[in-house]
């Protein structure tokens, strides 16, 4: 059963990255882009840690761990290249 | 084992870094840091060469890990000479760094030097295909540094135009040693060696393909046709020491051609039929031609002397193609010479030209200080790069032609080597003519009446220490005519050594090698 | 190794030691640099002096020195009559030209430099003659070229001096290369370049397939150095030289060189038909042509040019003749021409110093004023002219009777008619040398008044005056010179007298036609040179300007076309030529069948691969929109990532998305400064090409990793996986191959970093001192911005989250070695952590909290791996060699430590160091952009200030 | 027992899938960029909770291992969602709307993209 | 001296249980390492820490988190139910000016990002004096109870804990 | 997942090429970049495919690892590709910075004054 609710988890995941995919091919706004990729970036998360439970394993962690740290730093640095040019002031 | 052989790596790899941190607010402790440190370097280089002459390839195996696990240091007649090689052109170029002032002109010069030197060194020892990869990096980007040295908006546009130059290339080169470990499963230089020998001839391409990719990705530093547009820009607008410093920068690409397609994909491999020499020799004489035609039709000085780079690099190339050892003996010999004798114009040119109100505009003006000295110096060093003698340019050539004579392409090296000589003897004329010769006819425009002053923007007479490195390069050249038989004996020891691969692989991988 | 010549080399050697002379000595005084520079060739002369007994008696004097023997180039010399012959010759007349220009060069000369460069030539010409090393002969050969351009580019402020000389060394030195190829061919022939070896083996060498293209180079190089149709030209314009260069370069010495070499390889190369032809028609043209426009010529220094041309076209063509009385001749007349030509260009020398004048319109009638000069140019003229009691008149009766004896493709007239006509021009021209200067009534429109020299000046001239007059006399005298020459040449023994009287012969009909139809020439100068002047006729100088400005223009429109400075066709080039010359290696082999199975595609995976292209393609398609191409980057990079962790490379995965946080962090702030769109500047045309190129990249790259994807092979990392643990002591095999298998990759690779970081330092400082920083304070980067610097929001949130960063940094670092992890990402984590701290806070709150120094920290990162590196040392150990141990602390379970966490820690540092110095030299540009900076830690603190409010509404 | 298990991992993974999804599928149906902010800024955070909770669950029944570094992710999803969405926000509002489209702040000062910050009587403004 | 050892010892206690969360296993060893790390680290990184913050009421803050949480879970199954179904057209948008009574910069953070994790509200800027909030609704009639509302529920929590 | 992994190899090579072919700096960066993510993953696919086999040895070693040497080799090539990129981001701004204009092309040779009039001879 958790292999079903898995699979099926897989492709919410999956589908929601292909939705991302036409936010940002799309836009229209740069703030859609962004927060398109900062979605991305919470899927790929979630999917990575399916990944783990899937393959039973914890090597994949700190991969989803860095993810979320990272995506987070790159989102801010674009809006605030958006907002203020330069990030860092 | 001796811990010698990576002493030409770490000690400027360790000096380096100490010149940044600690002595980066003192030019003048920093400049007698570096000028020990390659003191110690041409010290090393001296003994590893004479080490070296004894014919023993010398293996060390970095971190103990035995040969084609580890990454492996391979310390032979060759590699040897182009350490030492480097250690003087490095001493050479840093004298005139020091007493021009170019080292004050931005920041951290000398400790890019000793990275650069490390890069070097690490490129000419290793034993290994990835490693050499790094080292090139290494020099490289070290390279970049230098060449923006001092920066200004043609040098750091002809510095993004080799950056971008050489990046596609080591892009190139990923994706070859990508394919040759696809191909093979190993990365060790010996081990591939063998590998590639063993290959069966059926399962050829990959192999083919690796050894082409990683002869256009030397050809890129060797500046071979059509891969050489890159050089002219870049050595006529790097800082003057630096482009002497790059005499040796384009025979690292030539070394790791002698290197890798004689020992790996040299003539004997089945899997190759000597594929890499059929296409060296058209584009070696290709950028032969056109390092003789930029010559003559060069309308600045830098770029004249950049074209004559092109020019050497294509002779030489022209004899390695041949991929015999009497060949590869006289490539090497031409290869010693050419280094030194663009190292010497493009030091030269820096004095002159930075005396001159048009710059390295090939025109006539008025004569500047030490006109004579200058034309003099001038005329020693084109004697040198046209191949003329008494320099030992004319016995690199006479060397060439006739390791050519027994080659299948003998004719048509023959007429590129001379006829390209004869462009570069009489491009090299005009220009001497134009800027030493032709000034001395401008009449004074009008004498200023304030003329007393001493003019603080006037050109200043080049010091004793200034000159002397242009001085040392010449009689290097001088010296390496003089005694070309001991210094031609070695040479053909080297490529010997080199053609011996069975020897190479011997020497590196031992008794492990059935394992 | 010598026989007999052990003081050849030193002879050879003695000029070059010489001409550091005159240097020194110049600031001693005029007189002694002439005199000092003398010496050398005076002890050349009497070395030679003491040598010539042996080689009178016909011994071949031998000595080598070692070399170069892998090139079978030996300093080997040897003197046999020829070679001692011209070595008098050269050093005899460079004594009296050293003399004689004394007195010539006028004070604001260099005298010093003259004299330096005719010692260099001299050595460079005596270094030809006695060389028994064809390759030894080259070097001598180009070194004459090169010391000769020197000498006529002497008076450089002198446009005609400066052309002369370049047309000179073109002409000579392509000669010269032609002959190098020659020389290799003939050596190859013949197995040795020694020419005592070569010249035994003239049969062979004849016989041999290589014998026409040898002769052929070989005939180049002498023919363009001794000014034979159609390279004569330059001879002419070389005479831009100061006299004395022209009387020693032109008439005695370098131009004989060729004649020299002809006359040395005679015994080799002469004998056959392609000899004959070649050599004799050509020294016959130039015989003709030479003495037919001098005569014609009003500068007497052109005059004697090509009269000189003239001569060695004669010398050409009785070499060519291939006879031995031909070779008696040739030798003899070398000898009789060097007398009287070199006297000849003195007197013109002295008429040009003391008339200030050399053109004959301008002169006539100076034996009034100069009798001394007089007598002796109408001696040596006489000579010329072949009048008898001249020793002229002797050699040229010699060649006339050859000529009358020669046949071209059985004809028998066209020779001597055209040897009688060569002879009948060259009376009229030395006639009209003697007249139209000499002769005549006085004229009072001199430029300067004439009268006769010093002693000195004359001296050499009259003294071979003498010479011609006593050989001429008494031919006897030289008899055994021109024996012992011309058996040197012919290679055998002659046996014959020279006298004056041989009978009525044809010659001497021929000779006597040539005198009267001479003078009678003379006579009718004056139309013939309208004539002459109106007949068009091809301008050497001007056809050779054309062609080398049409070779230099080409050259410049090829180079400036080719390398152009665009980067982007260079790129194009490169890429097309990769793809094409891989794509022939690789369908010239074959490859195995496939071993492996594909792997199945998760569905999951799909998403990913169709997210990565789709990202991919837009990022093509958007780039004139940077910003949004960068967003595009992101996700690659996260997409690549993901695939990192499918495909079990759970470190690659963590590297490739701290890097690329790192670089799109780099690029946006590098992005404040630079257009945010990239024009569209490409045609359709160039963007297809630009696109097909990338095509056949794609497809390429992707055709070359299926070929490998579907194919096993053996691979030296079973090892490693093998010995990971128990000698590298990790479990993360990756983590141990980087520090410790392949350690020192990643030392290389940090100090990449490292340098990385240094440069971009560097180039900051550069940039903010140098006019950039001008632009940046002048350009307003500011418009339609947010207010808040630093959101409240955002300081407080970083802050929770620095430290928990920064252990995290920790931890990926200190397990590293066992699990995904180690010490670069840990270096990059923390550098970002650092960097959410600048974005949150700004740069001048942040850094003034900085505690470590950036430069350090590399500096520190490099030393601590190389130490860890070079501890080895200590136990014996290659560099990098690590230790492993485990340490148990009481109640703490046991845990490893080895010289590799040393190393990680090395590579970490380095790593922070270099990240952050990157970003805070690029951001200190912002300071530079006129840019305040807030050192608070937000823009308002709500708490810290509340009854801080605004007073009042602006 | 098992069953148990089984049912309430899967219930979570279901449960994260379907808000996952649907966060994802706000970003495509939404029309407007603020009301898109909306939906992953929630949905997906309790998508990737859900799938985090059903990891230490199957770590901790199913492998017997017990397993919270999940929780670190969740803090840091919980610290940075907010901040991001902030920025975000802000993002669209300076490049598509004016103050006056905003209602006022009601406070002396305006918002914060459009309104210098109060400046403390210390100079604030001076290099460092 | 404590403190300078100690900077902030509420943060050496997180960082503790940050690295036996992350190395995800309590032996003894690993508790030594944590507690040296929990010391070290706020030490390395006091100065980005210029002020301590001070919660007055931790019990407080449990309360509030559960609060929290559960009104997590209920957005999340409102945002999903206006997505899934709710026409776009009839999806009522609207901008909501959110006074502060807060001074402290950690509690007003704390509470704009429980408006934009809780239902339909996103924080979206504050004023530049930090006075006031601006929240955008996704769906919503009652601007005015959208506003009491987080007054009521989390701001006035959040005074306690924090003031 | 071959196929996927090298058709993404060559679009990204195909992407990389195509943008470092263009007339300004900023586009041949992220051309370059484009182009080390492909090298990147060729180099990493040269050890194979494999799925859930990280290259960390467990206790029992019993697991099948995927060959951890290529990836070693992309570790270090990403490491110095970045130090790479930052120094061409760099020198590209400085460019930028002194020509005012970010061209990477130099064919706008300023003052190509005409060799002297001893052009020929």
């Amino acid at each position: 059963m958790i292999t079903y609710a898995l699979l099926f988890a897989f492709g919410c995941f999956g589908i929601g990255l292909l939705f991302n995919l036409w936010r940002i091919a799309t836009g229209p706004d740069t703030a859609d882009r962004i927060l398109a990729l900062d979605t991305m970036v919470i899927n790929i998360i979630a999917l990575l840690i399916l990944y783990g439970i899937w393959r039973g394993t914890a090597v994949y962690y700190e991969a989803s761990m860095l993810i979320a740290m990272v995506g987070f730093v790159s989102t801010v640095a674009y809006c605030r290249f958006v907002l203020r040019g330069d990030i860092i002031e | 084992m001796s811990h010698w052989i990576i002493a030409p790596v770490v000690l400027p790899a360790v000096l380096a870094p100490i010149i940044a941190f600690v002595m980066r607010h003192d030019i003048g402790l920093a400049r007698a840091a570096s000028f020990a440190g390659t003191i110690a370097l041409a010290a090393i280089c001296i003994g590893l060469t004479v080490a070296a002459a004894g014919g023993e390839t010398v293996s060390y195996e970095l971190g103990n890990w035995p040969a084609p696990f580890g990454i492996v240091l391979v310390l032979d007649r060759l590699s040897a000479v182009m350490l030492l090689l480097t250690s003087m052109l490095a001493l050479i170029v840093l004298v005139h760094a020091v007493a021009t002032g170019w080292d004050a002109r931005g920041r951290h010069f000398h400790a890019l030097f000793q990275f650069q030197l490390m890069g070097i060194c690490g490129a000419f020892l290793t034993g290994d295909a990835f490693n050499l990869f790094v080292f090139f990096e290494v020099l490289l980007i070290a390279s970049y540094g230098l060449m923006i040295h001092g920066g200004g908006r043609v040098r750091l546009q002809a510095g993004l135009q080799y950056v971008v130059m050489n990046l596609a290339g080591s892009t190139l080169f990923l994706f070859a040693l990508g394919t040759l470990y696809a191909a093979t499963g190993t990365l060790n230089i010996a081990d591939l060696a063998e590998k590639v020998r063993a290959l069966p001839v059926e399962d050829a391409a990959l192999v083919r393909s690796a050894a082409i990719m990683l002869m256009i990705v030397f050809a890129v530093k060797a500046a071979l046709f059509p891969v050489q547009f890159w050089l002219p820009g870049t050595y006529s607008n790097a800082p003057a020491p630096v482009a002497a410093l790059f005499a040796i920068m384009t025979k690292v690409g030539a070394y790791a051609i002698i290197r890798v397609h004689s020992v790996v994909f040299g003539p004997d491999v089945p899997v190759l039929a000597g594929l890499p020499g059929t296409w060296l020799m058209p584009a070696a004489i290709v950028t032969l031609a056109i390092g003789a035609i930029g010559v003559l039709g060069a309308r600045r000085l830098m770029p004249l002397l950049s074209f004559s780079v092109v020019g050497s690099m294509g002779t030489m190339m022209i004899a390695v193609a041949a991929f015999t050892p009497e060949a590869t003996s006289a490539a090497l010999y031409y290869l010693v010479h050419s280094t030194f004798s663009a190292a010497a114009l493009f030091l030269l040119a820096d004095l002159v030209v930075s005396r001159r109100e048009t710059g390295d505009l090939l025109k006539a003006q008025m004569p500047t200080v030490q006109n004579g000295l200058f034309a003099a110096l001038f005329f020693a060093g084109a004697i040198g790069m046209a191949g003329m003698p008494p320099l030992s340019g004319f016995l690199g050539k006479l060397l060439i032609l006739d390791a050519m004579r027994t080659t299948p392409e003998m004719t048509i090296a023959f007429v590129a080597i001379l006829v390209g000589s004869l462009l570069t003897i009489v491009g090299f004329a005009r220009a001497g003519s134009i800027l030493f010769w032709k000034s001395t006819a401008m009449e004074p425009v009008e004498i200023d009446p304030a003329a007393d002053a001493v003019d603080p923007e006037a050109p200043q007479a080049a010091g004793v220490l200034q000159v002397v490195p242009t001085f040392a390069a010449l009689a290097l050249l001088a010296g390496l005519a003089a005694f070309a038989g001991p210094v031609s004996a070695y040479l053909n020891a080297a490529s010997g050594q080199l053609f011996d691969s069975s020897g190479y692989v011997e020497a590196v991988l031992g008794q492990d090698a059935e394992g | 190794m010598t026989n007999g010549g052990g003081l050849l080399p030193i002879i050879a050697l003695l000029p070059f030691l010489g001409a550091l002379i005159p240097g020194i000595m110049i600031r001693a005084g005029r007189n002694a640099c002439a005199a000092f520079t003398a010496v050398p060739t005076i002890v050349a002369l009497a070395m030679l002096a003491t040598m010539t007994p042996q080689v009178m008696a016909g011994e071949v004097l031998t000595a080598q020195i070692t070399w170069l023997p892998q090139l079978g180039l030996s300093a080997s010399f040897f003197l046999d009559g020829l070679g001692l012959m011209f070595a008098f010759m050269i050093l005899g007349v460079g004594l009296l030209i050293t003399l004689y220009a004394r007195f010539y060069l006028s004070g604001e000369d260099p005298m010093g430099q003259f004299y330096t460069y005719l010692l260099l030539f001299q050595g460079a010409m005596l270094g030809i003659v006695i060389s028994d090393n064809i390759l030894l002969l080259l070097i001598f050969w180009e070194l004459t070229s090169l010391s000769s351009f020197l000498l006529i580019g002497y008076w450089k402020h002198l446009p005609e001096g400066r052309q002369g000389a370049r047309m000179a060394l073109a002409v000579t030195g392509s000669g010269g290369l032609a002959m190098i190829a020659g020389m290799l061919i003939l050596g190859n022939i013949a197995g040795s370049y020694n020419l005592t070896d070569i010249l035994q083996q003239g049969d062979a060498i004849r016989a041999s397939d290589w014998y026409l293209p040898a002769l052929i180079l070989i005939l180049l190089g002498a023919f363009t150095k001794s000014a034979q149709f159609p390279f004569h030209f330059w001879l002419p314009h070389a005479m831009a030289a100061p006299t004395p260069v022209s009387a020693y370069l032109h008439s005695a010495t370098m131009v004989k060189a060729g004649v020299f070499l002809m006359a040395r390889m005679w015994p080799v190369l002469a004998g056959t038909d392609a000899w004959f032809y070649i050599v004799s028609i050509t020294g016959l043209v130039t015989m003709v042509l030479g003495a037919l426009i001098a005569l014609f010529k009003d500068d007497l220094k052109a005059l004697l040019a090509f009269s000189t041309v003239s001569h060695l076209g004669l010398l050409t063509m009785l070499l060519g003749f291939g006879t031995e009385k031909a070779a008696i001749a040739a030798v003899f007349h070398i000898i009789n021409h060097l007398t009287f030509k070199a006297a000849l260009f003195m007197t013109a020398g002295i008429v040009d110093h003391e008339t200030h004048t050399r053109d004959i319109k301008r002169l006539g009638g100076l034996a009034k004023f100069m009798p001394i000069t007089a007598l002796i140019g109408t001696v040596a003229a006489l000579s010329m002219a072949g009048i008898p009691l001249f020793n002229g008149f002797l050699s040229k009766e010699l060649m006339l009777e050859e000529a009358a004896h020669t046949a071209w493709y059985d004809n028998h007239w066209v020779v001597p008619a055209l040897a009688t006509l060569g002879a009948l021009l060259s009376v009229a021209y030395s006639l009209r040398f003697i007249f139209h200067v000499f002769a005549g009534p006085a004229r009072d429109d001199y430029p300067a008044k004439p009268h006769d020299p010093p002693f000195g000046m004359y001296a050499a001239p009259a003294l071979l005056c003498v010479l011609v007059v006593l050989i001429g006399v008494m031919p006897a005298l030289a008899t055994p010179v021109v024996k012992m020459a011309a058996n040197a040449v012919t290679g055998t023994e002659l046996s014959f007298y020279l006298k004056i009287w041989h009978g009525v012969t044809p010659a001497l009909i021929m000779s006597i036609i040539a005198v009267v139809g001479g003078a009678i020439l003379l006579g009718l100068h004056r139309p013939l040179e309208r004539v002459w002047n109106a007949a068009p006729r091809p301008e050497a100088k001007a056809i050779f300007d054309a062609l080398m400005a049409a070779a230099v223009g080409l050259s410049t429109r090829v180079t400036e076309g080719l390398h152009n400075g665009a980067i982007s066709r260079y790129l194009a080039i490169f890429v097309a030529a990769t793809v094409a010359m891989t794509w022939v290696a690789f369908s010239g082999g074959t490859l195995s069948p496939s071993t492996r199975e594909f792997l199945p595609v998760a569905p999951v995976a799909a998403i990913g691969w169709v997210l990565l292209m789709a990202a991919t393609v837009l990022v093509v398609f958007n780039h004139r929109n940077r910003f949004r191409a960068l967003v595009l980057i992101g996700i690659i990079g996260l997409m690549i990532s993901g695939g990192f962790v499918y495909l079990s490379a759970p470190d690659l995965a963590l590297t490739q998305i701290s890097v690329e946080t790192v670089t799109i962090m780099l690029l946006l702030l590098a992005l404040h400064f630079l257009p945010k769109t990239t024009p569209s500047e490409s045609s359709a045309g160039l963007r297809l090409r630009d696109g097909a190129i990338a095509i056949a990249a794609g497809v390429g790259v992707a055709a070359l990793s299926m070929a490998f994807l579907m194919r096993d092979f053996d691979t030296i990392s079973e090892y490693h996986l093998a010995n990971s643990y128990e000698g590298g002591g990790g479990t993360n095999v990756v983590n141990v191959i980087l520090v410790d298998f392949r350690g020192y990759d990643t030392f290389g690779e940090i100090i990449v970093l490292g340098i990385a970081g240094l440069t971009i330092f560097a180039l900051m400082e550069a940039l903010l001192n140098g006019p950039a920083s001008r632009r940046l304070r002048n350009t307003d980067y500011s418009q339609d911005r947010s207010r808040d610097r630093h959101p409240l929001m955002m300081v407080v949130a970083t802050r929770a989250m620095l430290p928990i960063a920064v252990m995290v940094g920790v931890y990926i670092f200190l397990r590293g070695h066992n699990q995904p992890g180690g010490g670069f990402v840990a270096g990059l984590v923390i550098s970002i952590a650092l960097l959410m701290q600048y974005m949150a806070s700004g740069f001048g709150w942040t850094q003034t909290r900085q505690r470590f120094e950036y430069h350090s920290m590399i500096g520190w990162g490099v030393l601590v791996a190389g130490i860890t590196g070079a501890a080895a040392w200590l136990g014996g150990a290659p560099f990098l060699t690590s230790i492993y141990g485990y340490i148990k602390l009481p109640w703490i379970e046991k845990f490893g430590l080895g010289s590799a966490f040393m190393f990680d820690l090395g590579v970490f540092l380095t790593v922070l160091g270099a990240v952050m110095l990157m970003l805070y030299s690029l951001s200190r540009i912002a300071r530079y952009a006129g840019e305040t900076v807030n050192i608070e830690p937000m823009d308002y603190d709500p708490s810290l200030k509340p009854e801080l409010k605004k007073p009042e509404e602006g | 027992m098992e069953l148990v298990t089984e049912i309430l991992i899967s219930f979570f993974l279901v449960v994260a899938g379907v808000f996952g999804l649907v966060g994802s599928l706000g970003m495509v149906k939404l029309k407007d960029t603020m009301q898109r902010l909306h939906a992953p800024t929630k949905a997906t955070t309790v998508g990737v909770g859900g799938v985090l909770v059903a990891s230490m669950l199957y770590f901790l029944l199913v492998k017997g291992t017990f397993s919270f570094h999940e929780l670190l992710i969740t803090l840091f999803l919980f610290l940075t969602a907010p901040i991001s969405a902030n920025f975000i926000a802000k993002t669209f509002i300076q490049g598509h709307l004016r103050a006056e489209n905003l209602p006022a702040s009601e406070g002396e000062y305006g918002w914060s993209i459009y309104d210098d910050p109060p400046t403390v009587d210390e100079t604030t403004e001076e290099n460092a | 001296m404590l403190k300078r050892i100690f900077p902030h010892p509420l943060l050496s206690l997180t960082l503790v249980v940050v690295w036996l969360a992350l190395v995800n296993k309590v032996t003894p060893g690993n508790f030594v390492l944590a507690v040296l790390l929990g010391i070290a680290i706020p030490f390395l990184t006091a100065p980005y820490w210029p002020g301590r913050p001070i919660i007055k009421r931790p019990l407080r803050v449990i309360e509030y988190v559960f609060i929290v949480l559960w009104d997590i879970i209920v957005a999340n199954f409102q945002v999903a139910a206006i997505i899934l179904f709710r026409r776009n057209q009839n999806i009522r948008s609207q901008w909501v000016t959110v006074p502060l009574d807060l001074t402290s910069p950690e509690a007003i953070t704390v509470l704009a990002g429980t408006i934009t994790m809780t239902p339909g509200t996103v924080s979206a800027m504050l004023s530049a004096d930090s006075s006031a909030i601006l929240v955008h609704c996704l769906h919503t009639d009652d601007p005015e109870g959208v506003r009491d509302d987080i007054k009521k529920r989390y701001e006035w929590r959040l005074k306690e804990i924090f003031q | 997942m071959e196929l996927l992994v090298a058709s993404s190899v060559g679009v990204l090579t195909a992407g990389g090429v195509y943008l470092i072919l263009r007339l300004r700096a900023f586009p041949v960066i992220l051309g370059l970049a484009l182009l080390s993510y492909a090298v990147n993953i060729f180099l990493f696919s040269t050890g194979r495919l494999l799925v859930n086999a990280p290259p960390v040895l467990n206790k029992y070693g019993d697991a099948v690892n995927t060959d951890p040497l290529p990836q070693a080799l992309v570790l270090t090539a990403i490491v110095i590709s970045f130090g790479m990129t930052a120094v061409l981001v760099m020198i590209a701004l400085g460019a930028f910075l002194e020509a005012d204009h970010d061209k990477i092309d130099m064919t706008d040779e300023p003052e190509a004054e005409a060799m002297g009039e001893e052009r020929g001879a």
